[in-house]
């Protein structure tokens, strides 16, 4: 098991509407003897709508987080900076590669940086941290972290656009398979489904209110992503972003008057069901925060606590 | 400033005579003219030592350049000969020719690369103008010392081999075998026939390939100047061009190839009364037993039994009904690999190619739906002789009903495999035709180009749009059996973008055809190495020159032919073997091969017999006389390498063409900057 | 008719070739016989002005052994080729820089630091180094000018012969001094030994095997060499190969490696790189990271393929690092 | 061969190539039009195994300030082992290099592939700006004595051979 500890980067969403994303994860870590240290002062990453509006300045956005990462950690050599939200992952991974390629775009942000008494040297790299459990942590220590087994608990993991794309960097990018040997270590059943990394519409969202600028469009992608999961027999989908997971959980009424086919699946973060299995406190989990939470019927009844039902 | 003084080889030289060298500095058109200041470089060149001449021209290889050098050479105004021009590896060959046309030794010649080493290389003018003086500064210092050596030659075996057994090799064989030569194919199969025996049709003619192939097959079996070797692969390669030593081993098929008719008894008479072994041949889509045959026109018509299968094999045990079921009595349980050797003139390699491995694309689907198939998979079953008898009937059962083909499996794609695999389109097309035909489907092809030039091809296409095939322009983003819709429900769902009409669609279909790509073979590298050929990047053996020596190799006496080579269609690849087989005949009716003159010899009264040069020479060609305590090199088995002279001691060892003080002069010639 | 002059100097050297001219023993008796000493001060008493008093080519020959290190070494040196006919290096020092060369490896200061201040067996009260000109109570007092670099003979002045050894063997001493006298001399230039390697006249050369291959070479001390095989091939650095022949192979006899220093044939223009291409063949690996632990066993390569000749070699000195107002220069 | 002094510093480079593999590599690269920094200048030899370590000290004797050698990849040479011992050679030449004060930078053995001709742009340039960056070799002058300043070894070892 790792005792060092992380830099973290949870960005608006992690720390907003998916607060719970940030809290379990915060659980899952230090249960595994390790931590996230957020980045103080951090800010917004810059993704969302800002690249279409002026992309060098939504570049600047995180190549400040990328810089006060590294202020962090003052020995040469890498610093892991841990994104949790695709969303920011994704913005932090493509400013990295713009620093790393010289030309104008570099030298106007480091320029922009300059100006502020910071520098990015290029040792702070983004990571997410299903990465981090797999690739660092590993697989043996998250199992025999496990009290409370989910066994019998079905799963599709949803991966979301973002975390294997553009940049596939520590997973397959057509079939990536990191969370669903995240939840078999727990004792999960990850269920095989072609929507891995299939669209939820989220974007579509981003910067207005529920029925945003394409709301027809954005609920057939997650219809989709819903009505498949369910047909293939899952009792749950596991995410790793605020964005799809507030989106396969909140609107699943309205889906299923639209749609005419009724829809109740929980939709959770990742590290939510990796704390469940290692017998964290749900509160601590942010479990309370889900709109659905149900633990199937024929799974074991958990040794204490844990109602089945709660939705 | 410590700068060194003086040169290394400054002093003038004196041998017959004195050299009095010609610089001919090439224009190459605008390719070097365009970058070199061709005029400063002759005006410097006829400032460097022993320069009688300098001069410069537009096309040095063509034949007013060529005779400028003779010219001046029979004229007495030089002997010895730079040209500046392009790679030594394009035009040596032909300067050395004109050299020795001037009256002289070819290798008082030596050639200076301004084009791929200078004008297409350098961005700034007066750079590559620099650049250029310095290398012919190399070439003269290094010339004036060039010694007078005659061409060796050697003579040339009539005999030839060719590896593969394919429609390449067939037809090379066939060849070579009608022009008097004996061949020696050697096949890795228990059958030749290759790729091709796998088909149902050929594009675009719809001819039947078993009916244009099994004629020649036949007869390479037949022809008195063939020995057909097959379930037999080339384990080492010794000697040079014109005499190479092939040692091949066979592998037991445990079945006398002599004795067995073909008739098939055996396979009746087997234990096994089903078959249940995927056939290799059908590529898993039939079965056979652990005794088989490929496929009823295998060549030679013998079986072959499956160690791995057989129960006699695994256990001991088995009452061997095969063997009372064979009147010829040719069974014989005891084979083992054997070696033969042969000597023979040149090689072909013929050794073909592999498709690409659809499961390296999850995202298509294919080893996770059944009805997901590979082309190859599919002229199997639409061939008569296949697994289903030519009809095209679905893993699950069933025929299709909609039929989607994508293209470019692993071609194009920067993921996996750069190039466009050539075959893929036209092929494509057929099977559109041919399933349609079949089965009355909906047939879908997506493509990202369409790519129809060759004869007859353009037109074949024109055909099939007219037939009601639809073609999507786009790639494929997966194959799913994701359902949106009761349409889609229990079905195979293509998703593409078609960029012709701006959208992305989503096509149900009951079968999906992997047009996958052409590969070089897995153990390209392995039989690269054998031959001692090499490879471009990715993986296909590399010609001597793309244009102009299509089917040599760098290793002389070793030719290819088919998609070895790259990825080619069956015209291609028997028009290729035709040449292979015209160079190799060409070969070997002069009867002669030039050799390479660079070897190496060691001064006998300086040779301490110190022994460092013999262990290190990889051909064995340095003995050692313990006698006298002397070292010698055995020049026709010297393959000019010249690691023996970088390791010897006392210098009693030198190279031709590559001698110490030569390079010593060239190297203080290229820093001779200006 | 009178005797042929010859004169006897030394340069920068340890005496070991003085010695050897003694060694020729009874034979030394026929060169005294044979030529008049004019000059040797070693062992005769002559001064610098009997020199100058002859006249420009009265010598025969001048026998000069050591590299060139000093001033007075250099304008001793111009004296005597001026008076002498022929010029013989003799010994590796003289032709090739020889164990004194290997202080080209160092630069002058930090020589005169360590022998005068550094090195733990000084004891010099207020670290003063020799000064060229000094003035003293007593007067003004001299050095001779102490140079940067180590040179081999025919780098200050025109060399005629090389007689090589360390020291040059007796026979060829005696051997260059009668065709001396007896005017049947070879080609100026020419190195008075056989142009052929040692293992030419190694009595265990047959021992040696055809293809020899080493796993780890060693160094003296750590084997008890086998007295008869080829000691290459016993993983000992031996330079023979590399080397002239003309010494018999004594050190070899005495089961020693040979260190090379008759010098290199005629052929090789880079002694060290070559006995270094040489013995490098030998590793056996094709392994590269194996191949650079292999390559690091030879202790102290310059030392050990340069032990005679690095004053002589292509780069004739190391490279000291570049100053920095120099470096930017140019 | 003095340089001007207001000249910027060029490096000059000697690459000894390969026939088979680094030569063909670079004729590629000029097939393919890549760019790059003209100070290296190749000499062809058959084989990387014919590279004397005497031929790396002459360049650098005679006003390289680096050493390029290219052959093929291990296990590719054309003549099965001769890129082995270019390796065994450059190996102990390097270790003798750097205790004569010379940076390894200077001397670099590279395997570069007859299909690699973008990896011959890759080194020529690199190495071309990391000796820029360590600035020109400065190796003692100490030529033999002679009477007209032109004379040394290996003139004398050219003429033996021609006389």
């Amino acid at each position: 098991m790792s005792a060092q500890r992380y830099t973290y980067y949870p960005g608006c969403s992690a720390k907003g509407v998916g607060r719970a994303f940030t809290e379990s994860l915060d659980a899952v870590f230090e249960h595994l003897g390790t931590g996230l240290d957020e980045i103080e002062d951090w800010n917004c990453c810059g993704a969302t709508a800002w690249p279409s509006v002026d992309e060098d300045q939504a570049f600047a956005l995180s190549a400040r987080n990328l810089a006060l990462a590294e202020d962090r950690a003052p020995d040469a050599g890498p610093v892991d900076v841990l994104a949790s939200c695709t969303g920011c992952y994704r913005a932090l991974l493509k400013t990295e590669h713009v620093l790393a390629e010289p030309g104008p775009t570099a030298d106007k942000i480091g320029g922009a940086l300059a100006a502020i008494g910071l520098d990015y040297e290029g040792r702070a790299r983004a990571r997410h941290p299903v990465d981090i459990l797999v690739n660092e942590i590993g697989l043996d220590a998250i199992s025999a972290a496990v009290v409370r087994p989910l066994t019998g608990l079905k799963v599709a993991c949803y991966y979301g656009c973002l975390l294997v794309r553009p940049f596939a960097t520590f997973d397959d990018q057509y079939n990536p398979t990191s969370m669903d040997r995240l939840v078999a270590a727990v004792g999960a059943e990850p269920i095989d489904w072609p929507l891995k990394t299939r669209c939820c519409g989220g974007s579509c969202y981003c910067g207005g209110p529920v029925i945003g600028a394409m709301p027809e469009a954005t609920m057939q992608l997650s219809y989709a992503l819903l009505r498949e999961a369910t047909k293939r027999g899952a009792d749950m989908i596991a995410t790793t972003c605020p964005l799809c997971q507030f989106n396969l959980e909140g609107f699943q009424d309205r889906m299923s008057k639209r749609f005419g086919r009724p829809l109740d699946i929980p939709a959770v973060f990742i590290s939510q069901l990796l704390g469940v299995a290692m017998g964290i406190d749900e509160k601590r989990l942010g479990i309370q925060r889900l709109l659905r939470w149900r633990l199937p019927e024929r799974m074991p009844v958990a040794a204490e606590g844990g109602g089945h039902a709660r939705a | 400033m410590l700068e060194p003084e003086g040169g290394l080889t400054s002093q003038p030289i004196s041998t017959n005579g004195g050299p009095r060298i010609g610089v001919y500095v090439c224009h190459c058109g605008l390719n070097i003219a365009g970058k070199v200041d061709i005029q400063a470089v002759v005006e410097f060149a006829s400032t460097l030592p022993n320069v009688a001449v300098a001069r410069d021209y537009k096309f040095m290889c063509s034949d007013p350049g060529q005779e400028l050098i003779e010219r001046d050479l029979r004229d007495g105004l030089v002997n010895r000969v730079v040209v500046a021009s392009c790679s030594p590896l394009m035009h040596e060959a032909t300067f050395r020719k004109a050299t020795a046309k001037g009256g002289t030794s070819p290798f008082y010649f030596q050639m200076a690369s301004i084009r791929e080493h200078v004008s297409w290389v350098t961005v700034d003018n007066d750079d590559a103008t620099a650049k250029a003086k310095a290398l012919v500064a190399g070439a003269v210092r290094r010339v004036a010392l060039h010694e007078y050596l005659e061409p060796r030659q050697a003579s040339v075996r009539p005999d030839v081999m060719i590896v593969g057994g394919g429609i390449a090799g067939i037809h090379a064989a066939l060849t070579m075998a009608d022009a008097g030569k004996h061949v020696y194919l050697v096949e890795r199969e228990s059958t030749i026939g290759g790729h091709m025996a796998k088909f149902d049709k050929t594009f675009p003619t719809l001819d039947c390939a078993a009916c244009i192939l099994t004629p020649k097959m036949s007869a390479v079996r037949a022809h008195p100047n063939i020995t057909l070797w097959t379930y037999a692969d080339v384990v080492s390669v010794e000697g040079f061009t014109g005499d190479f030593t092939v040692r091949v081993r066979h592998r037991p098929r445990y079945v006398r190839e002599d004795l067995c008719t073909g008739c098939l008894a055996c396979i009746d008479a087997c234990v096994h009364k089903q078959a249940k072994i995927p056939a290799e041949f059908d590529e898993g889509l039939g079965k056979r037993k652990p005794i088989y045959i490929p496929f009823p026109q295998a060549t030679p018509p013998v079986v072959v039994v499956d160690p791995e299968a057989c129960i006699w094999f695994k256990t001991g045990k088995c009452p061997r009904p095969c063997i009372e079921a064979c009147e010829r009595d040719a069974f014989d349980f005891e084979q083992t690999e054997t070696f033969e050797e042969v000597k023979v003139g040149a090689i072909i390699l013929a050794t073909g190619f592999k498709t690409f491995d659809a499961a390296k694309m999850p995202e298509y689907g294919y080893g996770v739906y059944p009805n997901v198939y590979t082309s190859l998979e599919v002229e199997r079953l639409l061939n008569a002789a296949g697994p289903t008898s030519g009809e095209v009937v679905l893993r699950g059962g069933g025929k299709p009903k909609v039929v989607g083909i994508i293209h470019c499996v692993g071609s194009r794609d920067a993921k996996h495999n750069l190039w466009c695999s050539k075959v893929c389109c036209m092929y494509s097309l057929k099977l559109a035709h041919m399933v349609k035909e079949r089965t009355g489907a909906e047939v879908y092809n997506f493509y990202i180009d369409m790519r129809t030039p060759g004869k007859g091809y353009e037109e074949f296409y024109d055909k099939i749009l007219k037939e009601g095939v639809h073609m999507v322009r786009g790639r494929v983003a997966g194959v799913t059996d994701e359902a949106a819709s009761l349409e889609e429900e229990g079905r195979l769902v293509i998703r593409a973008e078609d960029t012709l009409i701006g959208s992305v669609r989503r096509i149900p279909v009951d079968m999906v055809i992997l047009a996958v790509g052409v590969e070089p073979q897995p153990d390209a590298q392995d039989v690269r190495r054998l031959f001692n050929i090499s490879c471009g990047g990715e993986g296909f053996f590399t010609e001597r020159h793309p244009k102009l020596a299509p089917v040599s190799t760098f290793t002389d006496g070793v030719f290819l032919a088919g998609a070895c080579q790259g990825p080619k269609d069956i015209p291609e690849t028997v028009a290729q073997a035709g040449a292979a087989a015209a160079e190799v005949l060409a070969m070997v009716d002069r009867g002669a091969v030039v050799l390479e003159a660079s070897t190496a010899f060691i001064d006998d009264a300086a040779c301490s017999g110190c022994k460092t040069c013999v262990g290190l020479c990889p051909f064995g060609a340095i003995g050692f006389d313990d006698e006298r305590k002397k070292a010698s090199v055995n020049e026709v088995v010297c393959k000019g390498c010249g690691i023996c002279v970088g390791a010897c001691p006392s210098g009693a060892a030198q190279q031709h063409l590559f001698t110490d003080a030569e390079i010593f002069s060239e190297i203080e010639g290229v820093l001779e900057y200006v | 008719m009178s005797k042929p002059k010859v004169a006897f100097y030394w340069c920068a050297s340890c005496g070991g070739c003085e010695e050897a001219v003694v060694d020729l023993a009874e034979v030394v008796l026929d060169v005294v016989e044979a030529v008049d000493i004019a000059f040797w001060p070693v062992a005769l008493d002559f001064k610098v002005s009997d020199v100058e008093a002859l006249a420009d080519g009265e010598l025969a020959a001048a026998f000069i052994n050591g590299a060139i290190r000093t001033s007075e070494q250099q304008e001793m040196v111009e004296l005597l080729r001026r008076k002498a006919g022929a010029v013989v290096a003799f010994g590796a020092c003289a032709w090739l820089g020889g164990i004194p060369g290997l202080a080209n490896l160092s630069s002058r200061e930090s020589i005169l630091e360590f022998v005068y201040r550094g090195s733990p067996s000084v004891q010099n009260g207020d670290g003063g180094v020799p000064q060229e000109l000094i003035d003293v109570p007593e007067g003004r007092m001299t050095l001779p000018h102490f140079d940067e670099t180590v040179r081999t003979l025919d780098q200050v002045i025109d060399v005629d012969y090389y007689l090589p050894g360390c020291p040059p063997p007796c026979g060829l001493i005696a051997g260059a001094v009668m065709a001396l006298v007896e005017g049947r001399l070879p080609e100026k230039g020419s190195v008075l030994a056989p142009d052929v390697a040692l293992c030419a006249e190694c009595s265990r050369a047959a021992t040696k095997p055809e293809d020899l291959k080493l796993k780890s070479f060693k160094r003296p001390y750590e084997v008890i060499a086998d007295p008869e095989l080829c000691l290459l091939a016993q993983g000992l650095v031996c330079l023979g190969p590399a080397t002239r022949s003309g010494c018999g192979a004594v050190c070899i006899a005495a089961n020693m490696p040979c260190t090379g220093c008759m010098g290199p044939t005629s052929r090789v223009i880079d002694y060290g790189a070559k006995a270094l291409s040489a013995i490098a063949s030998l590793v056996e690996s094709e392994d590269e990271d194996e191949i650079a632990v292999l390559a690091g066993q030879i202790a102290d390569p310059v030392g050990t393929f340069y032990r005679y000749s690095l004053p002589a070699s292509l780069l004739h000195r190391r490279v000291e690092p570049a100053r920095v107002s120099e470096g930017t220069a140019s | 061969m003095s340089e001007d002094a207001s000249k910027p510093f060029e490096p000059k480079i000697v690459a000894f190539f390969c026939n088979w593999c680094t030569y063909t590599a670079a004729d590629l690269a000029g097939i393919s039009r890549m760019q790059y920094a003209p100070n290296v200048r190749a000499i062809r030899l058959m084989c990387s195994g014919r590279v004397d370590p005497q031929f790396v000290l002459a360049a650098l004797s005679e006003g390289a300030d680096g050493v390029l050698i290219g052959g093929c990849h291990p296990g590719d040479c054309h003549y099965q082992e001769g890129n082995h011992n270019a390796r065994r050679r450059f190996e102990l030449l390097r270790l003798m290099l750097r205790d004569m004060g010379i940076e390894d930078e200077r001397l670099r053995l590279e395997w570069i592939s007859a299909s690699e001709g973008d990896k011959v742009q890759k080194v020529c340039n690199e190495m071309t700006e990391q000796i820029r960056a360590l600035g020109p070799l400065r190796l003692a002058t100490v030529p033999r004595w002679s009477a007209d300043g032109d004379h040394d070894r290996a003139a004398e070892l050219v003429k033996q051979v021609t006389s």
